[in-house]
């Protein structure tokens, strides 16, 4: 009998089916992934089985027997274990009481060293050290990933359900997440495992169910899907998956980093004399396992961060001293790696999020006074040439889904002709169809001779864009290397710090 | 006029309006006192009265025209702060009597000012307390010759009570210590119980409150630390029976009658009409038995002094 | 003695400091809790003078000041829940809320004392809280001028302040609470009813603040009059927002608050101009944040409405 | 309904929920609720001179609104707008009474420039200096600034450099030459209505036809993006409370010059605090801030003929106001019930569904 099942389950908000139809079966001791393209309906799938949302239709059956969940907290009692795709912690408490919150084992007192030793135990067991005193808020994302699973194990889930967990990891980081996944079922606690990458679906999963508008459309053994097929029935229609990327034609130096040195917020030395040039028309794409220093060296160039040492050209120019401002009217182009945080002001339409830095420039306005035709009618251009949907230029930034609101950030960006575009972590979260199409524009940019700068923890994406790949690790630029000579493995290897022969320091 | 005198109370027709400050009646103060005045009116006279609080200083004008419009026969201002209100609106209305309190209007004939002259029952009060301050038999009294004075805010009808407290005392006693302070609120007792504490602790046995509200606290403070407070404006011993040792009065309530009373039967006076010792404008509430009975002659052997005009108590404080 | 100095050394001048930091600690402390669950709260103001009429007519009326702390305590309680109901149900604007009570409890304080006791005041028979003595800390020479003999209120408050940091700290709800102030959708996912606790945290807030009003009414005196807060609710949510969301820290900003203005008591008395001197509180408190205390952050969901799971 | 006939509706049901609670609170003390509110009603609109009064005390309260509007918009809460009116009316009267040999057309815009530039240095430059460098509170710093205002103002008066000849503690009256018109004899009502109405324009044009108005609001909204787009975020805190203390410097003038022609010790009661509710009630919207301040206004002075007509103390205007307020703010609370009611109407029916199967 299957541990879980799902029978027919719908929900619905205001206009929006989310969920109809949807039909799942989980046996015991298997990884069951759920394919889908953003929004199919696969977050609300699990908030409905994790009890924060209650079905409209449909049964929710574990080992037979129908479960009526009031709240989350019928669900941990019933055994289900989830990590949630934006993760549930909070950032100001530490590791230990992340763990134990709402069921911290003690009648009235909070016992700190009760809780800490849970922790460990529960880590070691798993193989996955963490350190329970420190805050969640000082953790890379990658280990803050560890304290949900050690969060949901603790609570003695049964079923382990995780909503896109790789999304946010490295290569070595997901592949020690699979290896606590194969443990789990060997312990017989199912997973359900949820993402849009599909070569690593294949790796981890034993049977695939894909997801499409709501529905879901279709399980098989893993055995049984290929990676055309799979994708064909996630779209509705057939993809190209691999982008074809003609050889850059490099030119002048665009940008040149010299010796920089960075700290951090708190005063840490984050990034350690790393130097390297960007030519016009290619892409310099920069690996790294999250928190070696990438956020920090990206915010230091677009001007965010005072620089400890070291010096910045762009177009033959210092730049060191200058202001953010000075920058993007140089050339800049940024795209945050949090686009919700630091690209968009959610509340603005989308025609004023697309002004949101050449508001201050012509046609936009004039000696200060907005233009609204002008924003409009450039608007409309953009969301036309970058396919925004809804195409409504009124609509605000909020109402849009991630992957319309990351292509707001590029289309303005790429609208002001930057001669450099920093972007990070440009597709994060996205399906394949949205992906393809920021694939599509960076690579256009360079066409026209203009120079990328790309930071992305995805290695198949640096490899499939880059010209030039650079490696980050603790701070420092451990290689850069050709992307034609750079393989999964060789990059791997540089991102533990290990320096790489062929790598030459420009 | 037989057939009037026949008719049951011979206000009916009459109508007077009160217009209070921001204050409002709650200010255990002239508004207030204004208040009882204009009932003691109606009780005696049967006049028929309306009442309106200020919420705003931009409402005095409105409220006042409205009254005068509306017919009544008499409007009272309470408050020097409606002073240049009363200008305006008694230059509109002629035929309306005015009254205003704690102000002084020339130059209208249909308005009475009046201003009391509450130097002197201060004066009175300080004589008092300076002379019970070296009654050191006296359990209250510490010894110490220091008493106080709590104004509200430092502004004329506190500062003339404090200024002729602070001579009185001086009079009888001059190396006495004579502790000031304002509290800046009138509706602040916490802030007045901890100032009263504060000169408690500073030596006074005595202390005298000009603060409306904020006043209650510093009477509460008396009661607590086994000290005596002086009542003002109205007859505060209720407040403490054993602490209140005695209160200076401001008979607001005595002249708002005596005016509306004047107006009914046709004497309007208008001008400035002092109220003071002399026509019993002014005065001080029988003190309580813990005062002896010499320093209540001792006091009395200044009345008139004062109302002959032998002394004249300055309504301005010494430090300004 | 200088004057700094005789006024410096004068006891009475912290037991002063003491007595009017009580109310100001009293609601910080009632707001930490509020907001500490992501309620903001300016209601104080309001919900203090709720808190002082009740007690003093329950406690007129009973003849029995402990009745009136009672009733003080569960107005304020009450009245809070205005605050808590729309906030944690309707998500509605907080800051709108609080305003709202503020000039509600204004008026209806004020009304009911005009329409209950008339002009003259509330009774003058009412009770008061009593003061205490404790025994052997009031033998020991300053201090127990200092800490000896004060209102039950106070003692009541330093324990309520303690009490406080160890509940928020140290306890299973305490971090619950947190939680959900800080992030209520993943309190919400591990199966922490935030509704609940929100409640939990306003409507202890609001008694904390209705006991300020009860220490103002009838713990210093033993009337209620018009408005007798004074504005004391706003200098709470300061001393909240100074004291960094904290028990203790809402004490220390309370403290400071109280002793710049015991301080500016004393020194009227020796002859320097009061409006002046009054400024002193206020410019302490802006130099005390802007030279040590510095950026003050608010739990991450304060103010944030939250639509439970549906 | 559409959005916008939401907006409209939901403050209206809100009026009316607040005035129906209000009477009842009314009869319960033994009123009458209805001669009441038709007496509110004539001392807010009866006649040309209580309109003329509804209007003029309306100004005060647009001015300084407005400016608590801007810096709610950009995130900020000023909270001492009250001391900020106090130091431009302070200010404006000192400008006022101090040069009555200039001509009426440099005076005016000499007070009132004056006391627009001290509200903006009192509420922005400090506080916003304070927040943007130290991050002090700004809610702490603008009620502190605020309190210290209000007793420079009583110092300046009371035997202060700026009391009048005589005994009462009040200011000069300022020359004719600063003087607003009055529109509307035997009223309040000054040409201040056309410097609060421009204001109104100014600051409408400002937030959403300036490039200025745009970064105001991006900073306050969200910050982070303002300063990844390269705006200076301390600098505009500092703007923003800067025109917030600037505008209310201008409503503390603009007051005095129009209305009570002097400063005294109660010329505000408590404007800063009413417009904090007036702003909150117009969502920060300059051409609604319009509407919710007459509306405060008409119940202010409205409520002074209610007293007399009927008795009503003017407490109850705020306990009115108080309700109305709570139920704008409860705006879900109609669909809230409206949910519930078809919730339990589904519930009960698939009850009946179950026994009968
Ligand atoms: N709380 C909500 N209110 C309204 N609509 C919602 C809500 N949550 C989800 N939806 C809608 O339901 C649909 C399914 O969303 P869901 O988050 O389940 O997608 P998903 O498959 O998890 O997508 P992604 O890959 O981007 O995580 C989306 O179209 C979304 O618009
Ligand atoms: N909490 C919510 N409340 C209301 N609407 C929501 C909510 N969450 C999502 N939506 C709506 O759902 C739609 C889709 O959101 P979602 O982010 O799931 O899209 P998506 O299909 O994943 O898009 P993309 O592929 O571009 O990421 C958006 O239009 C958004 O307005
Ligand atoms: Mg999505
Ligand atoms: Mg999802």
């Amino acid at each position: 009998m299957a541990i879980l099942e799902i029978r027919n389950l719908r929900k619905v908000f205001g206009s929006v089916i989310a969920n109809d139809e949807v039909n799942l079966s989980l046996e015991a001791g298997e990884t069951h992934a759920i394919l889908g393209e953003n929004g199919a309906g696969k977050s609300t799938l699990i908030k409905m089985i994790s009890g924060l949302y209650k079905p409209d239709a449909g049964q929710i059956l574990l080992n037979g027997v129908e479960q009526h969940f009031a709240n989350p907290r019928d669900a941990i009692l019933a055994g289900i274990g989830v990590v949630h795709q934006h993760f549930m912690l909070i950032p100001a408490l530490s590791v230990a009481e992340n763990v134990v919150l709402g069921s911290e084992g003690s009648r009235f007192l909070f016992r700190k060293k009760d809780a800490i030793e849970k922790v460990l135990r529960i880590s070691k067991e798993l193989g996955l050290p963490l350190d329970p005193a420190i805050k969640v808020q000082d953790l890379p994302v990658g280990m803050q990933q560890r304290v949900e699973i050690v969060k949901a194990l603790y609570r003695n889930a049964r079923i382990l359900i995780l909503d896109e967990p790789t999304a946010v990891l490295t290569p070595q980081e997901t592949e020690e997440l699979f290896a606590v996944v194969r443990r789990l079922n060997q312990d017989q606690i199912p997973v359900i495992f949820i993402s849009h990458k599909l070569d690593e679906v294949r790796e981890i999963a034993d049977r695939i169910t894909v997801m499409r508008a709501g529905k879901s459309v279709n399980t098989m053994p893993v055995a049984d899907a290929t990676a055309k097929e799979l994708a064909q029935l996630m779209v509705g229609r057939e993809v190209v998956l691999e982008t074809i990327k003609t050889p850059a034609q490099t030119g002048n130096v665009v940008l040149s980093v010299e010796g920089l040195s960075v700290r951090d917020d708190r005063k840490m030395t984050r990034v350690k004399n790393v130097s390297f040039d960007v030519r016009t028309g290619e892409i310099f794409g920069i690996a790294g396992v999250d928190g070696n220093g990438q956020t920090e060296l990206v915010e230091a160039i677009v001007g965010l961060r005072k620089l400890e040492g070291g010096k910045i050209l762009f177009l033959d120019k210092d730049i060191t001293a200058e202001s953010v401002s000075g920058r993007i009217h140089r050339g800049i182009g940024y795209v945050p790696q949090d686009r919700q945080r630091d690209g968009l002001v959610l509340p603005f339409t989308v025609a004023d999020n697309l002004i949101l830095r050449s508001v201050g420039n012509q046609p936009f306005s004039k000696s200060g006074w907005l233009q609204k035709k002008s924003t409009r009618a450039s608007a409309e251009k953009l969301i036309k040439e970058f396919d925004i949907r809804p195409p409504l230029a009124d609509a605000q930034a909020v109402s849009l889904s991630g992957g319309n609101q990351q292509k707001v950030i590029l289309a303005r960006e790429m609208s002001r002709e930057p001669q450099l575009l920093i972007a990070v972590q440009p597709t994060r979260g996205l399906d394949v169809g949205a992906i393809e199409g920021i694939h599509r524009h960076l690579l256009s940019l360079c066409e026209q001779g203009k120079a990328v700068l790309l930071v992305s923890l995805e290695l198949e994406e640096i490899m499939q864009l880059s010209d030039r790949i650079g490696v980050m690790h603790a701070g420092e630029l451990v290689t850069v290397m050709d992307a034609k000579k750079a393989t999964r493995e060789t990059l791997g290897l540089a991102m533990t710090g290990e320096r790489v022969e062929e790598g030459v320091a420009p | 006029a037989a057939a009037q005198k026949h008719a049951a109370p011979i206000g009916a027709k009459f109508k007077v309006g009160l217009v209070t400050d921001t204050g409002g009646l709650n200010d255990h103060s002239f508004n207030h006192l204004a208040y009882v005045g204009v009932l003691d009116a109606h009780k005696k006279f049967g006049v028929k009265y309306s009442v309106v609080q200020s919420h705003q200083s931009s409402d005095y004008v409105p409220n006042l025209t409205t009254f005068a419009q509306e017919g009544y026969n008499m409007v009272i201002a309470v408050g020097y702060l409606m002073d240049s209100a009363v200008q305006q609106v008694s230059k509109e209305y002629p035929k309306t009597k005015f009254l205003i309190i704690d102000d002084a209007i020339t130059n209208r004939k249909n308005v009475m000012s009046a201003i009391f002259d509450t130097q002197q029952c201060g004066y009175l009060v300080g004589v008092m307390a300076g002379l019970m301050n070296l009654q050191k038999h006296i359990p209250q009294i510490n010894g110490k010759n220091v008493v106080g004075v709590i104004g509200g805010q430092d502004i004329p009808p506190v500062e003339s009570y404090m200024a002729g407290f602070e001579a009185g005392v001086k009079k009888v006693d001059p190396k006495a210590t004579v502790l000031q302070a304002f509290a800046n609120s009138f509706t602040d007792p916490g802030t007045g119980q901890q100032m009263a504490l504060s000169q408690i602790s500073q030596g006074a046995d005595i202390i005298f409150p000009v603060a409306g509200g904020t006043g209650t606290g510093v009477i509460n403070a008396a009661k607590q630390k086994n000290i005596f407070a002086i009542g003002v404006d109205a007859n505060q011993n209720y407040l403490a029976p054993s602490t209140v040792m005695t209160s200076a009065l401001k008979g607001v309530d005595v002249a708002t009658e005596i005016a509306i009373s004047d107006a009914l039967h046709h004497h309007f006076k208008s001008g400035v009409v002092h109220f003071n010792l002399a026509n019993k404008g002014v005065g001080i509430a029988p003190p309580i038995k813990a005062v002896p009975k010499s320093v209540l002659k001792k006091v009395d052997s200044f009345i008139p002094l004062l109302v002959k005009g032998k002394i004249n108590p300055p309504a301005l404080l010494s430090s300004h | 003695m200088s004057v700094l100095g005789l006024v410096f050394s004068n006891p009475e001048l912290y037991g002063s400091t003491l007595a009017m930091a009580t109310p100001l600690a009293l609601g910080a402390l009632g707001g930490t809790f509020s907001e500490r669950t992501g309620v903001v709260n300016i209601a104080m103001e309001g919900i203090m003078l709720v808190g002082a009429f009740f007690g003093v007519m329950a406690a007129a009326s009973s003849h029995s000041a402990w009745v009136g702390l009672l009733a003080g305590v569960v107005a304020g309680g009450l009245i809070s829940l205005a605050l808590a109901w729309p906030a944690v149900r309707l998500q509605s604007d907080q800051v709108i809320l609080g305003m709202a009570i503020n000039l509600f409890a204004a008026g209806l304080t004020a009304f009911l004392l005009n329409t209950v006791y008339g002009f003259g005041g509330t009774p003058i028979s009412t009770p008061q809280l009593p003061q205490l003595t404790i025994p052997i800390l009031n033998n020991i020479p300053f201090l127990g001028a200092v800490l000896g003999q004060q209102n039950v209120v106070v003692y009541l408050m330093i324990l309520l302040v303690i009490i406080g940091h160890f509940f928020l700290f140290h306890t299973n709800l305490g971090l619950r609470m947190r939680a959900v102030g800080e992030h209520p959708e993943a309190a919400d996912t591990v199966g922490i009813n935030v509704v609940r606790i929100r409640y939990f945290g306003v409507l202890i807030g609001g008694m904390m603040s209705g006991l300020a009003g009860v220490y103002l009414s009838i713990g210093m005196l033993n009337s209620f009059e018009v408005n007798m807060t004074d504005g004391r609710g706003y200098i709470a949510l300061a001393a909240m927002i100074f004291g960094k969301w904290t028990p203790f820290g809402s004490l220390g900003a309370a403290l400071l608050f109280g002793f710049a203005t015991a301080v500016s008591f004393s020194l009227q008395n020796y002859g320097v101009s009061a409006n002046l001197i009054g400024i002193l509180p206020y410019a302490l408190t802006i130099v005390a944040l802007t030279g040590v205390i510095g950026r003050s952050k608010a739990p991450a969901a304060d103010g944030l409405p939250y639509e439970p799971s549906k | 309904m559409s959005k916008r006939m939401q907006n409209l509706m939901l403050p209206l049901l809100a009026v009316i929920t607040g005035l129906i609670l209000g009477g009842i609170i009314m009869w319960i003390s033994g009123y009458k609720p209805i001669n009441a509110y038709i007496a509110l009603f004539q001392g807010a609109f009866g006649n040309p001179v209580f309109i003329a009064n509804t209007i003029a005390g309306a100004i005060p309260l647009i001015l300084t609104s407005l400016g608590i509007a801007i810096a709610f918009r950009t995130g900020l809460f000023n909270i001492g707008a009250e001391g900020q009116y106090w130091i431009g009316a302070m200010v404006g009267t000192w400008i006022g009474y101090n040069f009555p040999h200039l001509p009426w057309y440099i005076h005016i815009p000499f007070a009132l420039i004056g006391a627009m530039l001290a509200g903006g240095i009192w509420g922005g430059l400090i506080p916003g200096l304070a927040k943007a460098f130290v991050g002090a509170h700004e809610v702490i710093t603008t009620m502190m600034m605020s309190y210290i205002a209000i007793l420079i103002g009583h110092f300046m008066l009371e035997r202060g450099p700026m009391m009048a000849p005589g005994y009462n503690p009040q200011s000069p009256l300022v020359s004719p030459t600063a003087t607003l018109p009055t529109l509307i004899s035997n009223s309040n009502l000054s040409a201040g209505i056309f410097i609060a109405i421009a204001a109104i324009i100014v600051v409408y044009l400002v937030l959403f036809h300036t490039t200025f108005g745009y970064r105001l609001r991006t900073v306050g909204y969200n910050p982070m993006a303002a300063k990844y787009a390269g705006m200076n975020v301390p600098l505009f805190t500092i703007y923003s409370l800067g025109l917030s203390g600037v505008l209310a410097g201008l409503g503390g003038a603009v007051q005095i010059m129009g209305v009570d022609h002097q400063l005294t010790d109660t010329f505000s009661s408590g404007y800063g605090y009413t417009a904090i509710v007036v702003s909150l009630l117009a969502r920060n919207n300059p051409i609604a801030i319009f509407f919710a301040s007459v509306f405060f206004s008409a119940l202010s002075t409205g409520s002074q003929v209610m007293q007399i007509n009927s008795g009503v103390s003017p407490n109850m205007t705020d306990v009115i106001t108080g309700v109305i307020i709570f139920f704008v703010a409860t705006d879900k609370l109609y669909s809230y019930f409206r949910g519930r009611f078809r919730r339990t109407a589904k519930a009960q029916s698939e009850q009946k569904g179950v026994s009968l199967s």
